[in-house]
């Protein structure tokens, strides 16, 4: 078996006393698109931050292809090919669209800190914003200060700023959060169309999304993960029905 | 429209400063000092007492060589030597020839430099520097040069005046030296040091020290270390609200011998010192206002009083600069030469109406003048200050003071 | 040189690359051109003493903008790297030898050196935050090597500072800068490269960077960009500049004092840089013109000039947040809806009146100032080329019936100013 | 010995009068972000008032009178100034508050002119209310400290015991969450903003007569009350306590006690170099530590900031 794009061993969290992520064991594949649910203040948020060194583990060990990130900032995780989205938009709210993604490709394109190249100057740069943006269909709003965007387009906005650095693991968390049913069907279209081939870990609340996207889905209860597997395994796995899902797949359904 | 912001703003800027030039029949002298910031009181203060001795001693008498009336230009300087840099060219520029300056050392060093260099670039238009208060002993030793000359006695000198005083005094066995950390306090506490070893060995110098300048919020502990040492008086070269804030810590937390001071008079301070400060503070200066020295200088003190009733004459060597400048231009028969007035200025010989004879030494052009020791007190006052009760008294002199001090001046002649 | 940062509008570079140079070049040329042709209209030198003041001012209030509006900290002792660097020149002017083997005109490379070296230093621990702690570390640093200025004296001269001789170095072309002309050119060329090399940074990846850092940092990171490291070298390069600031204000004034470091300089420089705009590249700049005139020629006039300043910076703040600057860029909105003509009859109709209200006010302090602090008698006082007695009633009551008419006017038609503005700001309708 | 008894009643006094200016400081930047730079401006009116109306009623009625219209003034600002200005962020503010700081100081030249004001002890406290081996303690300033610890209790009483002093603490540290529970957090903000500069008055009315009453009064005090809450925490009315104390006395003691660095740097193993003229570090051999007494606190906060960036008794960062 190949090395897992991502895995967790014994991960952990407390704040202060209180226990959030009590021992997670997760590994997810190459080009698997893995979705976490489970219900609110389950730990899903902290573990994302967890991954991605916003938050130091109090134990456990977390592998990007195999190499431990332990002790990396995020910016170094960042370009070792993991790049996440927020759960609150986060995006530069003062630039243009179309500089908000230039952006996110200085790093993957060498410019590094540098400061004897114009940005303007590079064809690279420009037509490899113009794509992504034309990806996540906002080459309309290319001019415009990313801040007086919808929120739909925000959110797209957002995945395109994630997705454009090039790395092979991408974390979404809530992409859909707050959205109407036609703006949920269109950041997923999206999130398909950019992921491909890519390694996908999600945090979701829509279902809808979740059984749509997911190759595999994992549950997190109170800092534990109770069931993975591929989404009909979870959905009739009685434990996952007992903690959280019977209700709201009833419903669904 | 950067353009334009900017053409507008020039041209605002040739209207304010070509409009006073327009007049060529005035001997304009610039005075460059403080008229806003927390040294402006002085500055504001000074200003009005060169503007009275201007208009009362040469335009009301009818002017100089063919009725040229003797202009005051006020530049506001906010303490900052790049300020005044700036002042002085605008003051070239509207053809003031002569510059006069005296708050802050820093800005006196600064201008001396820049005229001398500018007389150097630009001997066409060649400017005297008058200056009547900055007393770093440095800008008539080292840094002297031609187009400077002192009105006020040096520091150097004041501290010899003032330790010929303590020495004379024979309750004083113990003395407690304190000044502002710069070149002038530790020039006040150099020559107190050596002076006071040369004329009494016997006075122990329990403490000497410098404090932050313009920044002790209380003196206390400064107080408490006076206090402690058992010392009979302090020698202070503090000025503004250190002087005021030290003296009034030092005698507050239980100190009662004399307090031999440079500047604890006026700009609000003789005020604020009142009762507390009577019998304690001393300062020495030239000049003396109490008891009246001349019936000129008393006409002199009640003309000023009836045209500026809140103000008073704390600083008599501006009355002494603007009539040496006036007797220097009438010999020289002329205002625009400089060199000849300067000339004329050396080795002058002047009566001064506050009671002294004024010689400016021409090896480094510091005048030489009488020096004195007055007394704070409400008693035989008849100016007082800031329009309390009480003022300064005089109450030793010496005589045309340091005449024979050595100078290092090396100086460079046109 | 005019479009805004935080937007920037370049086209791709293949489509524009052609037209844009040019558009770009053209404010440079033509500040250049300005500025070379001005001192044949200003010939005074105290008219050029004061623009040297304006350039020197300017750069250090570009560089302070580098970390302010591009870079999103806030520094209360800038004056330091400014100051430092200038030291370093006045020392190298006085080290005969070497400055006369330098030719004048390369000294501010060096001053922006030494800036750039002490900003090395205490950035490598300052940058670790923005806000609050960044702020505070720099007042802290700000106030400690102020402090040293007086203490230090080897290298800061005590309070009367640092003195040399510019005509030491080396001649460059045959010119030894005796005349004030001399360095007027010196000096508008070095803010020229200066200002085009600060403008060129904001367009280069660590310059862009800076801006995403200072709008997210935490997003900034997850992009691959220590926030901390960009911060650095924004901080770095904005020493530089002001290093060269300190550099060129060593060549103009031959000294350099206590006052080149300590917090007042700091403080204003941040106003400076804030009342001119710090959203746009050429904010600072145009609050670098007005202060300076403000604070040289307005103190000429009044010895209140800081009261006006004063209620200048506060008015400011409240009611145009975004600067001079901003004021100007309000306007391109209704210039490119070909609007503009629209405001031009209410801006008459209202400001006029205003302003005339502010100068019977400004009259009517200026009377209360005179009435306090006059000579006894001296009752005469000049105001707006008008001789008159400060203590008559019917001058009152006419600088109070001017305020009064001005601003009551203003309250009048500010209504119909609001509605114009609106109307030029809505796309369509009838234009 | 007896004068360390005489020093820390000093260092007392000093860091009481820091701590009335730093508990309304913490207090109005941890609620509102805000680094009110004139703070130290509203001291300086508090005495010029006190000093204006003790001329007609007395020091007492100004004692009681001054901060009173300083508060009002204060909360003049924030309601017509401050507030309009804050939709701006935090920087505009900022400016405003530095703006402000001047303006204050030029009006105050303008009323009462440029000269130091003849503000004084009044009679009745005017002698000394014991000696400590030669060394006085004036009767005012034992009424300063009993002044400031009455301040300090009153404020720990309002913000510990009364429901006003619960919501200020929640706002404190969760200023949205308080607003969205249905409190008029604009109302906390005015009323702190006009009670923490009324405290300010306080401190500048007394003082004003020991310290003097001059135009350069706030600016003497400088930034030194932002260094005592940076040091302190943000937020914590204990941390400004403990700040202002550590400074009142670090300060009091490093300029009344002559330690050389020549003694320090021979103690760790340095020898006086010979010839100190020639010597580039001859200013730092030859330094004393009341020359550096007033930079102590910069120092000490620029490396709390470092190593603490939430201060000595802080629980968030800004």
């Amino acid at each position: 078996m190949s090395t897992p794009a991502l895995e967790l061993s014994g991960l952990k969290k407390s704040f202060g006393k209180a226990e959030i992520i009590r021992g997670i064991d997760l590994s997810i594949g190459k080009a698997e698109r893995h979705a976490i649910i489970g219900p609110n203040g389950a730990g899903k948020s902290t573990l994302f931050n967890l991954i991605t060194a916003r938050f130091a583990p109090t134990a456990g060990t977390v592998k990007l292809h195999g190499e431990n990130l332990a002790g990396l900032e995020p910016y170094q995780i960042n370009r070792k090919g993991l790049s996440r989205s927020f759960q609150i938009t986060n995006i530069f709210p003062k630039m243009s669209v179309f500089e908000n993604v230039r952006c996110a490709l200085l790093w993957s394109q060498g410019y590094k800190y540098s400061f004897w190249n114009l940005v303007s100057r590079s064809r690279l740069l420009t037509e490899g914003a113009d794509a992504i943006l034309e990806q996540i269909n906002l080459l309309e709003r290319r001019d415009l200060p990313a801040g007086t965007l919808s929120y739909a387009e925000q959110r797209a906005l957002e995945i395109g700023i994630t997705i454009a650095g090039g790395a092979d693991v991408i974390m979404l968390d809530e992409p859909t959060a707050g959205m109407s049913n036609t703006e949920t069907d269109y950041i997923t279209d999206l999130i398909l169309k950019v992921t491909a081939g890519k390694t996908l870990i999600m945090v979701e609340h829509d279902m809808g999304v979740v059984f749509g996207l997911a190759d595999r889905i994992s549950v997190l209860v109170y800092g534990e993960i109770i069931a993975t597997g591929a989404p009909a395994d979870v959905r009739a796995d009685p434990k996952v029905q007992e903690a959280y899902l019977g209700a709201a797949l009833e419903a669904e359904h | 429209m950067k353009k334009f912001t900017k053409l507008g703003a020039v041209s605002a800027l040739s209207l304010i400063i070509g409009a006073s030039s327009a007049f060529a029949e005035t001997i304009k002298v610039a005075f460059i000092d403080p008229l806003s910031g927390p040294f402006a009181s002085t500055g504001a203060n000074g200003l009005k007492q060169f503007e009275f001795a201007a208009d009362y001693m040469v335009n009301d008498k009818g002017g100089l060589l063919d009725g040229a009336e003797i202009e005051i230009i006020a530049f506001d300087n906010k303490t900052s030597p790049k300020e005044s840099l700036i002042q002085l060219q605008v003051a070239i520029d509207q053809g003031a020839r002569y510059v006069t300056q005296g708050n802050g050392s820093a800005v006196a060093l600064a201008l001396t430099e820049a005229i001398d260099k500018h007389n150097r670039r630009n001997p066409d238009s060649r400017v005297l520097f008058l200056n009547y208060a900055a007393v770093d002993p440095a800008l008539t030793n080292e840094q002297c040069n031609f187009w400077h000359f002192r009105f006020d006695a040096n520091s150097d000198m004041k501290m010899d005046a003032l330790t010929d005083v303590i020495a004379a005094n024979e309750d004083v066995k113990k003395v407690y030296i304190i000044g502002q950390d710069y070149s002038f306090g530790k020039a006040v506490s150099d020559a107190a040091n050596s002076m006071l070893k040369a004329k009494r060995p016997d006075i122990e110098v329990v403490g000497d020290e410098l404090h932050p300048i313009g920044k002790v919020k209380d003196f206390t502990p400064y107080s408490r270390k006076i206090i402690a040492s058992g010392a009979d008086a302090v020698i202070s070269g503090n000025w503004g609200a250190d002087m005021l804030g030290l003296g009034k810590s030092v005698i507050e937390n239980g100190f009662t011998g004399p307090i031999y001071t440079y500047y604890a008079a006026g700009s609000g301070m003789t005020a604020a010192f009142g009762e507390t400060g009577k019998g304690i503070i001393r300062l020495v200066s030239e000049g003396v206002v109490n008891p009246s020295p001349s019936p000129e200088a008393t006409a002199y003190y009640d003309a000023f009083l009836a045209k500026y009733p809140d103000a008073n004459i704390d600083q008599t060597r501006i009355s002494n600069t603007i009539g040496m400048l006036a007797a220097a231009i009438t010999e020289a028969g002329t205002a625009d030469d400089v060199v000849a007035v300067a000339g004329a200025l050396e080795n002058m010989e002047y009566d001064s109406i506050w009671g002294s004879k004024l010689v400016m030494r021409p090896d480094d052009h510091q005048l030489i003048q009488n020096i004195n020791v007055s007394a704070h007190t409400n008693e035989g006052v008849k100016y007082t200050f800031d329009s309390s009760d009480y003022g300064v008294v005089k109450e030793s002199t010496v005589e045309m003071a340091s005449a024979d001090i050595a100078t290092s001046c090396k100086m460079k002649r046109p | 040189m005019n479009d805004q940062i935080t937007t920037d509008p370049s086209k791709p570079a293949q489509r524009m690359r052609a037209g844009s140079l040019t558009l770009t070049l053209a404010p440079w040329i033509i500040s250049a051109v300005f500025l070379a042709i001005l001192p044949q209209i200003f010939t005074n030198n105290s008219t050029l003493t004061i623009m040297n003041q304006m350039s020197i001012t300017i750069v250090f209030a570009l560089a302070y903008n580098m970390l302010l509006g591009q870079g999103g900290m806030l520094s209360f002792g800038h004056a330091v790297y400014a100051g430092v660097g200038g030291f370093a020149a006045m020392h190298i002017m006085n080290m005969s030898d070497f400055f006369a083997s330098i030719p004048l005109v390369v000294l501010p490379v060096f001053a922006g050196l030494f800036g750039m070296g002490l900003a090395m230093i205490v950035g490598s621990f300052s940058t670790r935050g923005a806000g609050t702690v960044f702020a505070m570390i720099s007042l802290g640093v700000g106030e400690l090597i102020a402090a040293c200025s007086v203490i230090i004296v080897a290298f800061f001269g005590g309070e009367g500072g640092v003195s040399g001789d510019r005509t030491y170095a080396q001649p460059f072309f045959g010119v030894e800068f005796l005349q004030q002309i001399e360095v007027y050119y010196l000096t508008a060329a070095w803010v020229i490269i200066s200002a085009a090399l600060m403008y060129l940074w904001s367009r280069t990846p660590v310059g862009r960077m800076a801006n995403a850092v200072r709008d997210n940092p935490e997003r900034a990171e997850f992009l691959g960009y220590s926030a901390r490291w960009v911060r650095f070298y924004s901080f770095v390069a904005s020493g530089f500049f002001a290093g060269v600031s300190g550099g060129l204000f060593a060549i103009n004034y031959e000294i350099l004092t206590e006052e080149n470091l300590n917090t007042a300089s700091s403080g204003v420089i941040l106003l400076v840089t804030f009342l001119g705009g710090v959203g746009y590249f050429f904010g600072p700049i145009i609050g670098a013109i007005v202060f300076t005139l403000l604070q040289t020629v307005l103190s000429l006039s009044t010895e209140l000039w800081a009261i006006y300043a004063g209620s200048l910076f506060l008015a400011t703040v409240m009611f145009f947040p975004g600067g001079f600057a901003g004021l100007i860029m309000m306007h391109v909105a209704p210039f490119k809806l070909g609007k503009l003509r629209l405001l031009i009859m209410p801006y008459i109709k209202t400001l006029i009146p205003a302003a005339i209200g502010i100068l019977g006010l400004a009259a009517l302090v200026e009377m209360t100032f005179h009435v306090r602090h006059a000579a006894a008698g001296d009752n005469e006082m000049t105001l707006f080329w008008t001789t008159f007695d400060s203590h008559s009633l019917i001058a009152w009551a006419i600088a109070g019936a001017v305020t009064l008419i001005g601003l009551g006017i203003a309250r009048v038609t500010a209504p119909s100013l609001k509605e114009a503005w609106d109307e030029a700001n809505t796309a369509g309708g009838a234009s | 010995m007896d004068l360390i008894l005489v020093n820390l009643i000093d260092g007392l006094v000093t860091g009481l009068l820091l701590f009335m200016l730093s508990a309304g400081l913490t207090l109005i930047f941890s609620m509102m972000g805000v680094l009110n730079f004139a703070h130290a401006s509203f001291y300086m009116l508090g005495a010029y008032f006190a000093y204006q109306i003790s001329i007609a009623l007395g020091f007492w009625m100004g004692l009681l009178i001054a901060p009173l219209i300083v508060g009002v003034l204060g909360a003049g600002v924030e309601r017509y100034g401050l507030r309009r200005v804050h939709q701006y962020g935090h920087v505009p503010e900022l400016i405003f508050t530095f703006g402000l700081a001047l303006l204050i100081e030029e009006m105050v030249q303008f009323v009462w002119g440029k000269n130091q004001m003849p503000y004084s002890v009044p009679e009745i406290l005017n002698f000394s209310a014991f000696a400590i081996s030669g060394n006085s303690i004036p009767a005012y300033k034992i009424f300063m400290i009993f002044i400031s610890i009455s301040i300090f209790i009153g404020l720990l009483y309002v913000l510990t015991k009364t429901r006003v002093g619960m919501i200020i603490q929640a706002a404190l540290s969760y200023p949205r969450t308080v607003e969205a529970l249905g409190h008029n957090v604009p109302l906390i903000f005015m009323g702190v903003f006009g009670v923490g500069t009324a405290l300010a008055g306080v401190a500048g009315v007394i003082a004003g007569p020991v310290l003097g009453t001059f135009p350069g009064m706030a600016f003497v005090l400088g930034s030194i009350v932002f260094v005592t809450i940076v040091i302190g925490g943000l937020g914590s009315l204990w941390g400004a306590l403990f700040a202002s104390l550590l400074i009142g006395w670090i300060t009091t003691f490093a300029k009344a006690y002559n330690v050389k660095m020549e003694s320090i740097l021979n103690a760790i193993g340095f020898t006086t170099p010979e010839n100190m003229d020639e010597s580039m570090l001859r200013d730092l051999w030859s330094l004393t530590s009341p020359q550096i007494a007033d930079i102590l606190p910069y120092i000490l906060m620029v490396l709390i900031l470092i190593f603490r960036p939430a201060g000595l008794f802080g629980k968030r960062t800004q």
